[in-house]
């Protein structure tokens, strides 16, 4: 691995926080919009140098970031994404008290995103995951309602709790093997040991970031935090995080510090929490009336999905990252169609039935929806089925065939909730013949215009990754996506 | 060995505080003593100066990162008492049994 | 007893009651004592580990910033809130096992592995602190430093008011 | 040869034109959507220059230069039945669904969609390829019945989705195993190297278990008369005249190549399903008061057979198999066709309700009992030729056993002719007496589809020809004569 | 003129051509469509005597012959005309024919014509490509065509519920036949591999003898739903419901005969079994014996030609089981005459007193001669009173049985006293005393007289060709056997006699069987209870479990659990989402017990190491 200099390795970050700092200064002069653009503008900087590093062979620099290929190239679909959600939440931000901070914390959410993404070192682990967690209270609590309050409230309690557990395993690892924190001195140090304080330590880690994923039994911030966070808040902190921390946690686990870990363990641990996910995650989804805390439920069962990958070990990253990359889309055009809708129908009480016939009188909106529902139930034709495809695939590949048999199931019993918004959205209203539910706009709506162009970008790209590889295969997706 | 009997002990303590204190302020100090004993043994651990891998384990690299967890901890207590001020303002309380508005 | 084991002993004599004064006390002020005696305490360990820039750290962020934060925090919260300062638990059994389980894995899973430190092991003092925070931890120290930036941003939008 | 590729690519065109140019107007759309269809029966035509029509496997451009080349489409004996099938049921669809007015762009946009999507299926020479366009079909069909359906639409639109996609996910699990064991996914690669697959009796079952779901077999079947009762016309007519058909080409192509072995062990269970398919589906067809409802059980039964020639085993089975196909897809979609037409004038499909509709509508009596009496099985009609073979087939593989096929027999003889009795025959409704019989446009699908009943019935090679020895290499591969 | 008889096919071809026209172009026609019809059976009658012709003639062999491969190899249709099928072309060209011309008068012009005489010329297409078919397959295809026919025929006033039920009864006892049929061929595929006439007749000595006369018995089957023999035989009385000159064809003359030609053109196959010859005879014998007591009970005319005619063919499968399949054809055409004569008559009788009904008929003689007079000839003929047709081919009948099985015999001779004693009753009702309906009968129009006096003519004088019969038939002609004769027709004088007493009624209103033992007689009406037990036991039980398997097993069992497995779902999912109580401390013990049991986990999984 030729070394790169740590500088370039974290440039993407760097150009982001100038973004970030332009934001700030902005929202001090009171220039909302302008601090928006200014934050989205870094973010969308930081995703085009990220991009042009991806050419480079994957390669740890400085002990304490690994760049190029796969890991450049998530890094680089975190802040874009980011970057667009963050345009898209403009109507939102633009109408709320000191919107361009909040747009500033969210480019910190999604840079700290990006550099556990690209992390080689448990205290750049660390203190990314506790800029990542500052941010995603902050905007939770933004909505200014008694739940959103209570929930930021409780995202804390737990967040810090999940923290010093960290610092706790950092502590047993670091004080016992390493001389730095870096996974190059760690695994060093280790040496192939895989004595009892290594494996306390891998649980430790492991329930630090699994809490961050939402993974049950850590999930219990999600449901409330986004049902209460402002939908455009939610859009970002669904979907992005789970992204870097996934592969965070597949270089952690399976290449960088506890590879020789007893594969069996991995596969029980991963396999527990994958499975627990699933299960929680798409029954208790059967079982929501709210649209917002629906998509939480539905963040866990796919979160499930992606605990599959580490199971199985390395070769499963570039599938595990694929599936992720849809959900991240897909969550995020499902609450930016949210918000559209809550600026559309004011009297909308945030129930799935409560989007009655939004399909018909929103026709865009409407396609917006069907495209995301239909790619987090991982039908073919959209992103989604080839992340399934290719996560369910490898562990059919490593033999475990009932894995990838529970899986499908629950993405079968998950069209229950998804089925249920499509339902709602265009077979509700009068019977045929028919207008939609009394969607006469109410005089002062100003439709979240920002929020649905954001959400039909993210769109084209569910359908694009969905349509290429019938024709062009999947040999581009192995290629940009190798972690090698 | 006693050094993690005794850092391990006020982990879970705090972490029983945590879990078992009505009021918010004191699991916010609950917190505290995690985080705490938390960084007490990572400091402990380094500096058993024990030579692994031809450098001396701990030295400033232990020292440094101490500081770093010290600084996160305090960042981390500060959000926590600015949302506990929001709360606090809000409900009128900081019973935090009383806070279960949101579920289901 | 060697004097390396009575220091000890003091030391972790105190740092123990502060935590489980801060746990258990009934009265908002006996809890911000022990808070203060358990940090106290930790910032001792630290000196008597020779990391006596890490224990001047604890003493100068911690007794002087948090603790301040957290009497301040009790004040403002308290004023506003006609509760009386009487802070109760609710001791369950979900708890007691949940904290006891995970005391009892971890101590089983180190205990053989772990030796005590032993005072003076630890040769540092503050100028090679400085050289690896401003060396090979740069990029950490900088990390830290937006990250406390995102932190003053968010307390301010959450604790400051509406006028904005 | 592009004509191949042209089945998929010129309905999708279709849906394009469609929603390009006939959002605002009720009329607009539907003409569009017929040229677009007619164009599909005109490519398939210009294919039978290539020899389709005498079995000859024609192949579409290869246009992935890729190691994963997904796109790749081939008619051959197997698909070309089922193809004309589609090209013939396209226009028909239309022409039922010419008097919807509300939604009109959305609703041809979707039945081009779900005609492409069906040549996909029968073209899919590629197994993930097969996978993508097998679940692509439930999309429109979910909107057509959930929008345009009738009072109970959503639950039937929910139940139908979930049901077949849970049967195509043990597919998928089954078509991973195949796909990721055996390193390739073109249909013929990975047939080849069969052999290297661990566990083939897991990969037959997990793959039979969603063509079972979707023929249907008869414990997995309550989806299909939910599903029909609630859909418009035209969904009714490509679900009955082509979803179904999809079971049972996916078990020819996929499952019994794959795992030859494990279908010659399967062979007695397929009988059984088969059996009691024919007899219990004929049975509830016979205690049902909802006319749609009756056709869909019928729907059950004659798939029934398709199960039983397929057990047989041999070439002949198989084309019985083919023929029922064929058959039902003719038979199912007119007399759904003639139901509709009778619901718009009455608004009720409850046989206790209807009397003597022969005298009041006596062009429409004609055609219903020309349906029911080709559902019956009437030699000289499409239905004759399948099921006989069916029963030759099923007799020369299972002997006795096949008498309750014999009784499964009588009882559809019964339902068809209690429908007829129950909705044409006894004095005139005094409720019914003034409305009007078809029209002419009503006519010209219903004629189009029994003008195919009787050239079938009367010369059954048409279909025979076109499988060529598709069959043959299939019956060769299970080992049978 | 004999070359039109290689056009096998054409006897199909054409009245199939003619049934489309008469059906589209119906409307148009108005009442000129019956001549159109009537073309079809003309062009059949035809090519059966320009076959029956060369046959006489002496050539050997199939006249005209082809096939063509229909469903891939071995399953073939073919078509060949020989002795037997021009024989059996004749009478159904004939009758047709007649029956053409009679329902041209008997139907109104309100009627729906096009449907009539389109399914009338539909049905002689069907019934010659089931004679003229050189297999198995061509043959069931015919069979199950005409079936079809004689559905829609009997349902011709379907705004009639009895008609539309009867319609359907028929079908379906019919439909149970050729599942028989459909199963004997089913074997002869898996047996032969080849479903044409020779190949088959070729194997049979090969088969063993088990499977030969399984197949026997499997034809047998088939034969009994079409001709319905006992115990298929309950949809033939229903069947009355149809127009009268569609009984005289299909019910007395054609259809039912096919199951006698089936048996007579398979009887290679058929008499190649001892045992299944015995069946058929026992069968036949019985059906005779018991159609006949039923008949001399009826009060509808038409009901006790119905009875008469399930009586007189089981006389012909009687003769077959005997072994004589040609002494059965002889009688097969001589009934065809004057079976379809009395038919014919009884039609024009409800032409012109409008009812069915016997006890409100009688004393036509002097209102309807010519009716009367043909009829007369026709109850003769029945009856067996020399020298008319029926003496002749009974007798032979008669004396086959005799020499087959005495007790049969005997059985038989009583059959044919019944007959007699019943077709005199019916007369007697009719023709004679004081009339006792409404209205003033009269004679039909002329294309109601032709008819009655051309089979007149026919009835009378086929006894006497015997021989050109027996030998287009296949076989040889017997001489009359002078005992057997003299014996059946004492019995049948005697049988008249009673019948003449019986059928002697009082003045107006009289109960037309005021007969002592009115229990027994009112049991024999109704076809001795058998239809009520076969209501009983099939068709009720059918209905029933069919409701059962809907209501209780798809919709209670298999639908439920499908919905139950979505219900059960939504219950887990609210009690996982009860999980979310809402309480951070909750949420944090939850996040805390997660940790230690992974903890308990690894240290579980690792103590090994």
């Amino acid at each position: 691995m030729e070394t790169v200099s740590l500088a370039s390795a974290f440039a993407p970050h760097i150009v982001a926080v100038v973004g970030v700092a332009l934001a700030i200064m902005a929202d001090a002069f009171g220039r909302r919009a302008l601090a928006v653009f200014g934050a989205s503008a870094g973010l969308a900087g930081g995703a085009v140098v990220a991009g042009i590093a991806h050419g480079r062979p994957a390669a740890i620099s400085g002990d304490l970031a690994v760049s190029g290929a796969g890991f450049s190239v998530v890094s680089a679909v975190v802040l874009g994404l980011a970057a667009v959600v963050v345009i898209g939440s403009l109507g939102w931000l633009r109408s709320t008290p000191s919107g361009g901070g909040l747009a500033a914390l969210a480019a910190v959410v999604a840079i700290a995103a990006a550099a556990i993404a690209q992390g080689a070192d448990l205290l750049v682990l660390l203190i990314s995951l506790e800029a990542m967690a500052v941010g995603g209270y902050a905007l939770v609590w933004s909505a200014r309602t008694e739940a959103s309050t209570e929930a930021a409230l409780k995202f804390f309690v737990q967040g810090a709790v999940a923290t010093s557990l960290f610092v706790l395993g950092l502590a047993i690892l670091f004080g016992m093997y390493g001389a730095s924190t870096s996974y190059v001195w760690l695994r060093a140090g280790m040496a192939g040991m895989t004595a009892p304080p290594v494996t306390t330590a891998f649980v430790l880690i492991a329930v630090a970031l699994a809490y961050k994923l939402g993974a049950f039994p850590f999930h219990s911030w999600a449901p409330d935090a986004f049902e209460s966070a402002p939908p455009h808040a939610s859009a970002l902190l669904a979907g992005i995080p789970k992204l870097a921390v996934v592969v965070a946690l597949m270089f952690l686990f399976t290449r960088a510090v506890f590879p020789y870990i007893d594969p069996t363990i991995a596969l029980w641990v991963f396999g527990a929490l994958a499975v627990a996910s699933m299960a929680f995650g798409v029954f208790g989804g059967l079982a929501q009336r709210s649209y917002t805390r629906m998509l939480a439920y539905s963040g866990i069962a796919q979160v499930g999905y992606a605990l599959v990958a580490p199971a199985l070990g390395a070769p499963a990253m570039m599938a595990v990252a694929v599936l992720l990359i849809a959900y991240a889309a897909a969550a995020a055009v499902a609450y930016l169609i949210a918000g559209y809708v809550r600026s559309v129908r004011p009297e909308w009480d945030g129930t799935i039935a409560g989007l009655a016939g939004v399909g018909r009188s929103h026709p865009l909106a409407g396609a917006a929806l069907v495209v995301a529902m239909f790619s987090l139930v991982g039908m073919p034709l959209t992103a989604g089925f080839w992340g399934k495809f290719l996560v369910f695939g490898m562990a059919v590949s490593a033999g475990f065939w009932w894995l990838a048999l529970v899986g499908v199931l629950a993405s079968v019993v998950s069209f229950g909730y998804y089925g249920a918004v499509l339902k709602a959205a265009y077979f509700e209203g009068a019977d045929p013949g028919g207008q939609g539910a009394a969607d006469s706009p109410a005089p002062e709506t100003t439709p979240d215009v920002p929020a649905v162009t954001a959400a039909c970008v993210l769109t084209l790209v569910l359908l694009g990754i969905g349509v290429a590889p019938l024709f062009i295969g999947l040999r581009w997706v192995a290629t940009l996506l190798s972690f090698a | 060995m006693n050094l993690l009997v005794v850092a391990m002990l006020l982990f879970s303590v705090g972490l029983y505080g945590v879990l078992t204190r009505r009021d918010l302020v004191a699991v916010l100090a609950s917190i505290e003593v995690m985080l705490g004993s938390a960084t007490l043994l990572l400091v402990g651990l380094g500096a058993t100066g024990e030579m692994i891998a031809g450098t001396q384990v701990g030295g400033g690299t232990v020292e440094a990162t101490g500081v770093m967890i010290i600084v996160l901890a305090a960042a981390e207590a500060a959000i926590g008492l600015a949302l506990v001020v929001a709360v606090a303002r809000r409900f009128r309380t900081t019973r935090i049994d009383e806070l279960t508005g949101v579920k289901g | 007893m060697s004097i390396e084991s009575v220091v000890f002993a003091i030391l972790a004599g105190v740092a123990l009651a502060g935590g489980i004064v801060t746990v258990f006390a009934r009265d908002v002020t006996r809890m911000v004592i022990g808070l203060a005696a358990f940090l106290l305490s930790i910032a001792g360990f630290f000196v008597y580990w020779k990391a006596s820039f890490l224990g001047v750290v604890q003493l100068f962020v911690y007794v002087g910033g948090v603790l301040v934060l957290f009497v301040f925090a009790i004040m403002l919260v308290h004023r506003s809130t006609e509760g009386s300062p009487y802070l109760e638990t609710r001791h369950d059994i979900a708890s007691i096992t949940v904290a006891g389980g995970l005391f009892i894995m971890v101590v089983t899973a180190l205990k053989d592995f772990v030796h005590d430190p032993v005072a003076g092991a630890m040769v540092t003092g503050t100028d090679e602190v400085a050289a690896v925070l401003l060396g090979p931890m740069l990029t950490h120290f900088e990390m830290v430093g937006v990250m406390l930036l995102a932190v003053l941003v968010a307390v301010v939008i959450i604790v400051g008011g509406e006028e904005r | 040869m592009l004509a191949v590729d042209l089945l998929v690519a010129v309905p999708l065109l279709g849906v394009a034109a469609v929603i390009a140019l006939g959002r605002g107007s009720a009329t607009r759309p539907r003409a569009i959507a017929l040229a677009f269809s007619v164009a599909f029966t005109a490519v398939f035509a210009s294919l039978a220059s290539a020899g389709v029509l005498t079995g000859t496997a024609v192949d579409g451009i290869r246009l992935a230069r890729e190691a994963f080349p997904f796109w790749t489409l081939r008619i051959d004996g197997l698909s070309a039945p089922l193809l004309a099938l589609t090209a013939v049921l396209g226009p028909v669809a239309v022409l039922a669904s010419w008097g919807v007015r509300e939604k009109a762009a959305a609703h041809h946009a979707l039945l081009l969609g779900l005609q492409a999507s069906i040549a996909g299926v029968f073209l899919a020479a590629d197994v993930i390829l097969l996978y993508v366009f097998w679940e692509a079909v439930l999309i429109p069909m979910y909107f057509l019945i959930g929008v345009w359906g009738h009072e109970d639409r959503r639950h039937a639109a929910m139940k139908f989705f979930i049901y077949t996609f849970a049967g195509s996910a043990f597919m998928l699990v089954g078509i991973l195993t195949a796909v990721f064991q055996t390193g390739h996914t073109g249909l013929a690669e990975v047939l080849d190297s069969a052999f290297v697959l661990g566990q083939p009796t897991l990969v037959f079952w997990l793959i039979a278990a969603g063509m079972l779901v979707k023929i249907p077999a008869v414990p997995v079947h309550t989806w299909l008369a939910d599903a029909h009762v609630e859909a418009p016309t035209a969904g009714s007519i490509l679900l009955a005249g082509v979803l179904l058909k999809m079971g049972g080409y996916g078990l020819l192509r996929l499952a019994l190549p794959i795992a030859p072995e494990v279908f010659e062990a399967a062979r007695p269970i397929l009988a059984v399903l088969g059996g009691v398919g024919i007899f219990y589906g004929a049975a509830l067809a016979l205690a049902q008061t909802d006319l749609k409802r009756l056709v869909a059980l019928s729907s059950v039964s004659h798939m029934g057979f398709v199960l039983l020639g397929i057990s047989a085993g041999t070439e002949r089975g198989f084309a019985a198999a083919m023929l029922v196909m064929v058959s039902h897809g003719l038979v199912a979609p007119l007399l759904f066709l003639l139901v509709g037409q009778l619901y718009d004038r009455t608004h009720t499909r409850d046989i206790e309700r209807f009397s003597g509709m022969g005298a009041t509508l006596p062009r429409w009596a004609t055609l219903f009992t020309f349906a029911a009496l080709a559902s019956l099985g009437l030699p000289g009609l499409s239905g004759f030729p399948g099921e006989f073979l069916a029963v030759v087939a099923g007799f020369g593989a299972w002997s006795y056993s096949i008498v309750p096929v014999m009784a499964g027999l009588v009882l559809a003889a019964a339902y068809n002719l209690r429908a007829v009795k129950g909705t044409l025959h006894g004095e005139i409704a005094e409720e019914w007496a003034e409305i009007s019989d078809i029209s002419a446009g009503d006519l010209v699908p219903a004629v189009v589809l029994a003008a195919c009943i009787v050239a079938l019935g009367v010369w059954p090679m048409f279909v025979l020809d076109m499988t060529g020895d598709a069959l043959a290499l299939i019956a060769a591969l299970a080992g049978g004569m | 003129m004999t070359g039109i008889a290689t056009y096998g096919w054409s006897v199909v071809a054409v009245p199939l051509v003619i049934a489309v026209l008469a059906a589209t172009a119906g409307r148009v026609l108005g009442t000129r469509v019956a001549a159109l019809a009537a073309l079809a059976p003309a062009w059949v009658f035809a090519v059966g005597v320009a076959a029956s012709a060369r046959v006489l003639a002496g050539e050997e062999g199939a006249i005209a012959s082809g096939s063509v491969e229909w469903l891939g190899a071995g399953l073939t249709v073919g078509w060949a005309i020989d002795g037997l099928t021009a024989l059996m072309l004749l009478v159904v060209g004939l009758v047709a024919f007649l029956v053409v011309v009679f329902s041209r008068g008997y139907l109104g012009p309100g009627e729906a014509l096009p449907r009539y005489f389109a399914v009338l010329a539909l049905f002689t297409g069907a019934m010659s490509a089931l004679l003229v078919a050189d297999g198995f397959l061509g043959l069931f295809i015919g069979w199950e065509l005409v079936g079809v026919c004689s559905y829609l025929l009997i349902g011709y006033w379907f705004t009639r519920p009895e008609a539309s039920t009867a319609a359907v009864k028929a079908f379906l006892t019919t439909r149970v036949g050729d599942m028989g049929l459909l199963l004997a061929l089913a074997l002869l595929w898996r047996e032969v591999g080849d479903l044409s006439y020779t190949a088959v007749f070729a194997a049979v000595p090969g088969m063993e003898a088990s499977t030969v006369s399984t197949i026997g018995l499997l034809l047998l089957v088939g034969a009994v739903g079409k001709s319905a023999q006992f115990p298929l035989h309950i949809w033939l009385p229903d069947a009355m419901e149809g127009p009268t000159p569609v009984s005289a064809l299909i019910h007395a003359a054609t259809m039912v005969a096919a199951g006698v030609f089936l048996l007579a053109r398979a009887w290679p196959v058929v008499g190649a079994s001892a045992d299944v010859q015995t069946i058929i005879l026992v069968l036949g014998g019985f059906t005779a014996i018991a159609a006949a007591g039923s008949a001399g009970a009826q009060r509808d005319i038409k009901k006790v030609l119905a009875y008469s005619t399930i009586s007189q063919l089981g006389f012909m499968f009687a003769a077959i089981g005997a072994g004589a399949w040609v002494v059965a054809m002889f009688h097969l055409v001589t009934h065809a005459a004057f079976k379809a004569l009395l038919f014919l008559g009884a039609g024009s009788v409800i032409h012109a007193t409008g009812t069915q009904r016997l006890d409100a008929m009688g004393g036509l003689l002097k209102k309807m001669p010519l009716t009367a007079g043909t009829w007369f000839v026709g109850a003769a003929a029945l009856a067996g009173i020399p020298p008319l047709s029926g003496f002749f081919s009974k007798d032979e009948v008669l004396h086959t049985v005799v020499g087959a099985d005495l007790g049969w015999g005997v059985m038989l001779f009583a059959a044919s006293t019944l007959t007699a004693f019943y077709i005199t009753r019916t007369t007697v009702l009719v023709f004679f005393g004081s009339y006792r309906g409404e209205g003033v009968p009269h004679e039909g129009g002329w294309d109601l007289r032709v008819p009655l006096v051309v089979l007149a003519a026919f009835a009378a004088a086929l006894g006497f060709a015997g021989g050109p019969i027996a030998e287009l038939a296949g076989g040889h002609h017997g001489e009359i056997d002078v005992l057997v004769a003299s014996i059946a027709t004492a019995l049948a004088v005697l049988g008249i006699a009673v019948g003449a007493v019986s059928g002697i009624r009082p003045k107006q209103g009289a109960d037309v069987t005021k007969l002592a033992f009115v229990g027994p007689l009112r049991w024999a009406r109704n076809g001795w209870g058998f239809d009520e037990i076969v209501r009983q036991t099939v068709t009720r039980p059918a209905c029933a479990t069919a409701r059962v398997l809907d209501r209780v097993v798809d919709r209670g069992v298999v639908d439920r659990s499908v919905e139950g497995v979505g219900a059960l779902a939504r219950l887990v999912g609210r009690g996982y989402s009860a999980l979310q109580s809402g309480d951070t401390q909750w949420y944090t013990t939850l996040l805390g017990a997660g940790t230690v049991a992974l903890l308990a986990l690894v240290a579980y999984l690792g103590r090994g190491v």
